[in-house]
């Protein structure tokens, strides 16, 4: 039964991504006064993109197309650690965060050498500026986590986020103040979305994330994108998970899992809210101010580790 | 603490090199300041009473000095290969190798993602040991050590991403994408003696990565010689969660792949451009360029862009451009350890008999020289 | 310093150009156009050149070409686009030119065609060579873009020459959209100009008609009836604003920040609506003919566009306003892309381009023409040369252009729209507009209402040369937002 | 205040069109109407000599002298409109279909419009219309347009228009795009960047030529510098005539390729 749930969940979080995205392209039409796109545009976007030509370069190697494809199967992999309405995710072991960090940043890796095999300019512009994100983003990332798994005194996301679900609601602790001021600003980062890339440039000059991917196209293109979609899903998951987990359900009765399903709806709407508005009131970063957000998350973190450990004395 | 500033500039310096073998050189700076750092989070653990700890730390700092002479030696060899056929390091220089050398390049890429250390190659499982006992140290009385732990794993986790970032640089440079400027050697076939031990090392590089119980269970038992008193269960859950991720990524692929696909061949879009050359691309220098200007302090660079002729500046005809670093740290610091490491890569590239136990003799000697240096401690 | 190096001897007309635009900034005479023509009575090609003189205003000079030309870049690097066309177009050799490579013919032309002067119809397709400025150095790469752009944009080809993010050096190469419209003109009736001149440059199709059509009624000594004059300074000021709130939106949306931009396209789209209840065409296509327009304002469309003027104005002060407040959009504009007073000059650079980078120039006030005779009103100017200058210029230039259509709407008084254009006369002149893009001139000449030559100067044209010396030095990513700002046509360019 | 520009934004009037009150419509885009019945051949001929481009002509068929008017060439001059028979189209059924159905024949002598035989346009699989009904990626290519169509393409995104509603969205590579909305005459200088964008678009794709310029070359047919209409150069499904056309014209093209006329996104 827990199994199930277990996997239940993690397909959830899959099929659940592109509806995550035509949301919050839909909420910002509104508020820009349009009607915008069906919210269940990007599932017939994927399904038209899997029976479309998949177009290699003449220069690429097998690496090409192998990229996505794997790059795809790591960031899935990454999803099953997670716990959401369930409190233990598919896959649970000590240290597992830093797998999940790893395995994000391998397909990561895949996805730069498959940009750099596409043979353009625009490709290895875009790889140099994903690795400039990339590394910047691991450390604040691990730091955050690690702050979090010393006060929890756990080693798994499932531990923390069991630790952090029994802590009083109205008791938040300055560490996880800022340790999710530290994570959100990384998340955003690491998923691309405004202030740091905007996912809907036509401009590839100033693309980051998107000038990688100009060569693909058909199904290639589709996981790509579904990849993208999925680490976004995992990003808000994770958030919710580690700093707002109440209500997640622990014992196998229908009414734990119906309540802790609508909880985490209403959460994820909430972040779907702040995502739109969020990205309608900025503008995006110059490319050289985007270091200085890891900056402050990286000081937010390391903030965050003195504070725990000068909490446990 | 030197052992994070030094794994830190020496991937640095590393990322901002464009030769080939030097920049294998510093990534070795890069690795031995992560053991070294390691080894201190050992000391650390032991002087604080926390022997089990202590334990895995220095277990992580064996399996990762293990595992880099494991992946170092292949990317020598592989470095040594792509000399062999196009008389060239300068990865500025290089490009689409895969097309003509598939083996090394299959190899060499092996080698890459192992030291780049991402889970399923050896490469990931030192570091994620170090991790590990990065947290639990953290754990340890006293506030000092627990701060400098877990600034460790920062260092560490940094580390790790500029790491990959110049090894992307590497293999996507050299052997993908389009040639630059380079000479192939069309007659030159690569003798099957050097194919062998980079096939062989690879091999040993995946298996390490996905059943990793294979390195840490013999390195274990020397550790509970050194430091009596650590537990093996944590080692023994690596074994089983890396077994667990393998499973689900191999079946995640194995779906992606299976999807059907019409593929047709079309070529690299320019933008309409008829025809796209070599310069078109990407070289190791732009690549490395935006992380180079966050870390601008590190290399202090001077640039010069000469416009000739100086007194048209609306219609030139020819323009130089000259980027140098003062490697004032380098000379100060790493030096004598960088020339020790090229002396050693000098003697490596005669090593490309292909002789197999000439690299096991390396990997032995490394590991002497370690147990060496804690039985010294 | 003598420009002409090389046997060919300057003539008396070349030395007195070269005479005019040297010397301090403040005292040199700005190059306004440099161009060709056939004579077909003297059977010789003549060159033109067209200065503004400070204080004298205009002045034409014409040579004799006699298979060659020395060159006047040299002396003023404005010229050089200029002159390359002239050699594309007549097949003329220039003396001194320090780069002489083909403009407007790309490698698919043969090296002897010259379409100004060869009369056939049916070029051969050829596979000529042209060759990039590379610059030297280890790591320097190249990225090339275009002319197939992402986005909807026009076609044009960028080569940057890049370490990393910063360029080190652009070049452009345009000519992508060249459709010979110089050459249709040849023969085209005097009455028909008009129709290509609106296809010259889309949305600048008012300001190109009118542009024309002064011209014709230049040449022919006749003007066009008051009401007509206000009915064309109500459209290119209309035209103006339209340009410049779809500029500042798509500078918004270039930086991401979308609420803005959406907003001010649907100011603009408020704006072309309402073109097409009061004069029936969205970008007053067909208004503007020779000795006048066709179309009179009623007194109800007149309010209808009071109203509607007012409000875009207002609607879009307010947007602009919290646009520029925000520190990230600041951050973004600030210091980017800055072209320098001095390379402004020496570029001859025109328009809203010129006016934020310290060049005090607007043809409506130097050279006032049409309803804009007599008139006084503020020209916004900025001296910092960056983004946000030249989005501060257009921002002001819409509320200085909804009150000159305010105050137009109220003088409109009925009367006759056209004046017939004489037939049966040889006929030459020009005439030059303040386009949205800047100092916009049409030189027509031809006999018996029929053209035999027409040459356009586009600002766009003017101003392309000068934006790789705004871009050098920043990082490639800010380009796009760059050369928005500049916002130049590349159809307009190419012709 | 952050959200002053959300504030200032919501403030605005709502200015979406339902898409059934643009279907078709024409307005502001001059082209014209031939009203038949008050067609005689003497207006027809100088309707004709008056036409710049050879939107109008007359041709001899069975034997009888007809005016053909071919929106593909009009770029909507508006001078035919002076005469009696002729005046300006507020509404225009021929948008996104294929290059005959762009020309009408009229008789001026029995004041009738000559049904021609209609080829069915080339019905480009339903397959691939089922697959981009609900998702269409375009691309837009200026093969060496004046930008007068590129303006009414950008208006197709802004508030009034909002062509994301439908489901279609603009990219910014060839290789993620399923349709090519050309514009313009495609000038030498364009020829090959056209081919090879064509190329690089995975199939299954549509091609779609714009304006006058794209559908026949317009005004620029006759010059030497210009290679010929878009379909000299790579095939084209669907013509959406107009110079330029108008957002609504181009809207009615594009849901009419897609064969999907009324269904909007919800």
């Amino acid at each position: 039964m827990t199994i199930a749930l277990r996997l239940a969940q993690f397909v959830f979080l899959l099929l659940s991504a592109p509806l995550l995205l035509g949301a919050i392209t839909r909420l910002k039409a509104i508020l820009q006064r349009r009607r915008g796109a069906s919210i269940w545009r990007p599932y017939a976007e994927l399904g038209k993109l899997f029976r479309k030509e998949d177009l290699v370069p003449g220069s690429a190697s097998w690496l090409f197309r192998a990229a996505p494809r794997l790059a795809f199967a790591l960031t899935v992999t990454a999803v099953a650690f997670l716990p959401i309405v369930w409190s233990n995710g598919l896959l649970s072991f000590a240290g597992d965060f830093i797998v999940l960090v790893y395995l994000l940043a391998f397909a990561r890796f895949l996805m730069m050498l498959g940009a750099f095999d596409g043979g353009s300019s625009f490709g290895g512009m875009g790889a140099s500026r994903e690795a400039m994100v990339s590394v910047l983003a691991e450390a604040p990332l691990v730091l955050s986590l690690v702050a979090l798994a010393v006060a929890a005194r756990a080693g798994s996301l499932t531990a923390i986020v069991a630790w952090t679900g029994a802590q009083d609601f109205f008791n938040i602790s300055v560490v996880h103040v800022l340790a999710f001021a530290a994570l959100t600003l990384v998340a955003i980062a690491e998923t691309g979305r405004l202030p740091v890339d905007n996912p809907a440039t036509h401009l590839e000059l100033t693309m980051l994330h998107e000038a990688m991917v100009l060569e693909y196209s058909g199904p290639s293109l589709a996981l790509i994108e579904w990849a993208q979609a999925i680490k976004l899903n995992l990003m808000i998951a994770l958030l919710i998970a580690l700093f707002a987990p109440w209500g997640i359900a622990s014992g196998v009765t229908a009414g734990a899992i119906l309540l802790s399903i609508g909880l985490y709806v209403v959460k994820l709407g909430i972040a779907i809210v702040a995502i739109a508005v969020l990205e309608s009131c900025v503008a995006k970063l110059r490319m050289y101010a985007v270091p200085e957000i890891f900056g402050i998350a990286a000081a937010l973190s390391i903030l965050a580790i003195v504070f725990t450990l000068m909490m446990k004395r | 603490m030197a052992g994070g500033i030094s794994a830190l500039l020496g991937i640095l310096y590393a990322l901002s090199e464009s030769d080939l073998k030097r920049l294998l050189a510093y990534s070795s700076v890069e690795n031995l300041g992560i053991i070294y750092l390691t080894i201190g989070a050992a000391m650390l653990c032991q002087k604080n009473g926390a022997p089990g700890f202590a334990a895995l730390a220095l277990l992580a700092a064996l399996v990762h000095a293990l595992n880099h002479a494991i992946f170092k030696n292949l990317l020598f060899l592989g470095a040594g290969a792509i000399q062999y056929k196009t008389h060239s390091l300068k990865l500025n220089e290089l490009g689409g190798l895969w097309k003509t050398m598939p083996a090394t390049g299959a190899f060499f890429l092996v080698g890459c993602v192992s030291i780049a250390g991402v889970p399923l190659f050896n490469g990931f499982i030192g570091e994620w040991m170090a991790f590990q006992s990065f947290l639990a140290g953290a754990q340890l009385s006293h506030p000092a050590p627990q701060l400098t732990l877990a600034l460790s794993a920062g260092a560490l986790a940094l580390t790790g991403g500029l790491a990959a970032a110049c090894f992307v640089n590497v293999f996507g440079t050299a052997f993908l994408g389009r040639p630059r400027r380079m000479q192939i050697e069309p007659e030159t076939k690569m003798p099957l003696s050097m194919l062998v031990p980079l096939g062989a090392l690879a091999a040993a590089c995946l298996v390490i990565g996905v059943m990793p119980m294979v390195l840490i269970r013999p390195l274990w038992a020397l550790v509970e010689g050194l430091i009596p008193g650590g537990n093996f269960e944590s080692g023994a859950k690596i074994g089983s969660g890396i077994q667990m991720v393998t499973a689900t990524v191999l079946i995640a692929a194995l779906a992606a792949i299976l999807i059907r696909t019409v593929v047709r061949y079309a070529p690299t879009w320019g933008c309409g451009l008829a025809s796209l050359t070599g310069r078109m691309q990407y070289t190791a220098t732009s690549f490395s360029k935006p992380v180079r200007t966050v870390f601008q302090p590190v290399y202090k660079a001077s640039r010069k862009l000469e416009i000739s002729p100086a007194d048209k500046p609306y219609f030139p005809t020819a323009i130089s451009y000259e980027s140098t670093r003062t490697l004032h740290y380098e000379k100060l610091l790493y030096r004598p350890i960088v020339n020790t490491i090229m002396t050693i890569a000098q003697q490596l590239r005669r090593l490309q008999t292909g002789n197999i136990q000439w690299y096991l003799l390396y990997i032995f000697l490394a590991l002497l020289c370690m147990f060496l240096f804690m039985r010294f401690r | 310093m003598d420009p002409m190096p090389g046997e060919n001897a300057t003539t008396p007309t070349v030395v007195e150009v070269a005479r005019l635009l040297q010397g301090p900034p403040e005292n040199r005479a700005r190059l306004v156009s440099l161009f060709g023509s056939i004579d077909s009575s003297l059977k010789r090609t003549m060159v033109h050149y067209i200065l503004d003189v400070p204080g004298a205003g205009y002045r034409v000079l014409e040579d004799m070409m006699n298979g060659s030309v020395p060159s006047i870049t040299p002396v003023s690097p404005a010229a050089a686009w200029y002159e390359r066309e002239l050699k594309d177009q007549y097949g003329v050799e220039l003396f001194g030119h320090p780069d002489p490579r083909s403009l407007l013919l790309h490698e698919n032309w043969p090296g002897n065609c010259h379409p100004m002067v060869d009369s056939t119809q049916a070029v051969p397709w050829a596979d000529e060579h042209y060759e990039f400025l590379q610059v030297e150095g280890d790591g320097v790469c190249e990225v090339a873009v275009g002319p197939v752009h992402a986005g909807i944009i026009e076609p044009g080809h960028f080569r940057f020459s890049v370490v990393g993010d910063n360029v080190l050096f652009l070049e452009l190469r345009h000519f992508y959209t060249h459709k010979g419209t110089e050459r249709l003109f040849q023969g085209t009736p005097v009455s028909s100009g008009q129709m290509l001149a609106e296809s010259v440059s889309g949305d600048n199709c008012f300001a190109h008609a009118v542009a024309y059509c002064q011209a014709i009624e230049e040449a022919h000594a006749v003007t066009a009836p008051p009401l007509a004059q206000l009915v064309r300074l109500i459209g290119l000021e209309l035209e103006r604003m339209v340009a410049h709130i779809a500029d500042v939106g798509a500078l918004s949306g270039d930086i991401a920040f979308m609420l803005p931009a959406a907003y001010c396209s649907r100011i603009k789209e408020d704006l072309l609506q309402t073109s097409v209840r009061v004069i029936g065409s969205r970008f007053w296509r067909g208004i503007a003919v020779p000795g006048g327009v066709t179309r009179d304002i009623s007194p109800s469309a007149a309010e209808m566009l009071r109203e509607a003027v007012m409000q875009a104005s207002g609607e879009f002060a307010k947007m602009a306003a919290i646009m520029l407040d925000r520190p990230s959009v600041q951050s973004r504009f600030e210091a980017a892309g800055v072209l320098h007073h001095s390379v402004a000059g020496d570029l001859a650079v025109v328009g809203p381009v010129a006016r934020a980078s310290g060049i005090d120039a607007d043809i409506r006030r130097d050279h006032p023409y049409g309803a804009y005779r007599g008139l006084n009103f503020e020209i916004p100017s900025l001296h910092y040369g960056d983004v946000l200058a030249r989005t501060r210029v257009r921002i002001d230039e819409v509320a200085c252009s909804a009150q000159l259509i305010l105050d137009a709407l109220t003088q409109l008084q009925a009367g006759p729209i056209r004046t017939e254009v004489p037939q049966d006369v040889a006929f030459e002149g020009f005439s030059a507009i303040e386009s949205p893009r800047g100092e916009l001139l049409y030189w027509v000449k031809g006999e018996a209402g029929m053209l035999t030559r027409c040459h356009i100067k586009s600002p766009s044209f003017q101003n392309w040369p000068a934006l790789p010396h705004a871009v050098v030095g920043n990082v490639i990513a800010d380009f796009p937002l760059i050369n928005k700002s500049f916002n130049l046509s590349y159809s307009g360019c190419d012709r | 205040m952050i959200l002053d520009v959300i504030q200032r934004s919501l403030q605005s009037p709502n200015r979406l069109v339902p898409v059934e009150s643009l279907l078709g419509r024409a307005d502001g885009g001059r082209m014209p109407h031939v009203d038949v019945s008050l067609l005689t051949a003497e207006m027809a001929e100088t309707a004709c000599r008056l036409c710049p481009t050879s939107a109008l002509s007359l041709v001899h068929r069975e034997e009888k002298e007809l005016l053909c008017l071919d929106y593909g060439q009009c770029i909507g001059c508006g001078r035919c409109a002076e005469l009696k028979a002729f005046s300006i189209a507020e509404r225009l059924t021929c948008c996104g279909v294929s290059k005959q159905r762009l020309v009408q024949y009229f008789d001026p002598e029995r004041a009738t419009e000559v049904e021609t035989e209609l080829d069915i346009p080339k019905a480009a699989g339903r397959e691939i219309l089922s697959l981009m009904g609900r998702a269409l990626n375009i691309r837009q290519l200026d093969a060496g347009s004046c930008n007068g169509c590129e303006a009414e393409i950008t208006a197709l995104t802004n508030p009034y228009y909002d062509l994301e509603r439908f489901g279609i969205h603009f990219v910014a590579s060839p290789k993620h795009a399923d349709l090519l909305l050309v514009t313009g005459s495609v000038t030498r200088n364009m020829a090959v960047a056209v081919k090879q964008t064509y190329e690089a678009v995975p199939a299954p794709k549509l091609v779609v030529a714009v304006g006058a310029c794209g559908c026949s070359g317009g005004i620029f047919a006759t010059s030497p510098a210009v290679a010929g209409p878009v379909d000299k150069v790579i095939p084209v499904d669907a013509y959406i005539p107009g110079c330029p056309p108008t957002p609504a014209m181009l809207l009615t093209g594009i849901l009419e390729v897609l064969r999907r006329p009324t269904k909007p996104g919800k």
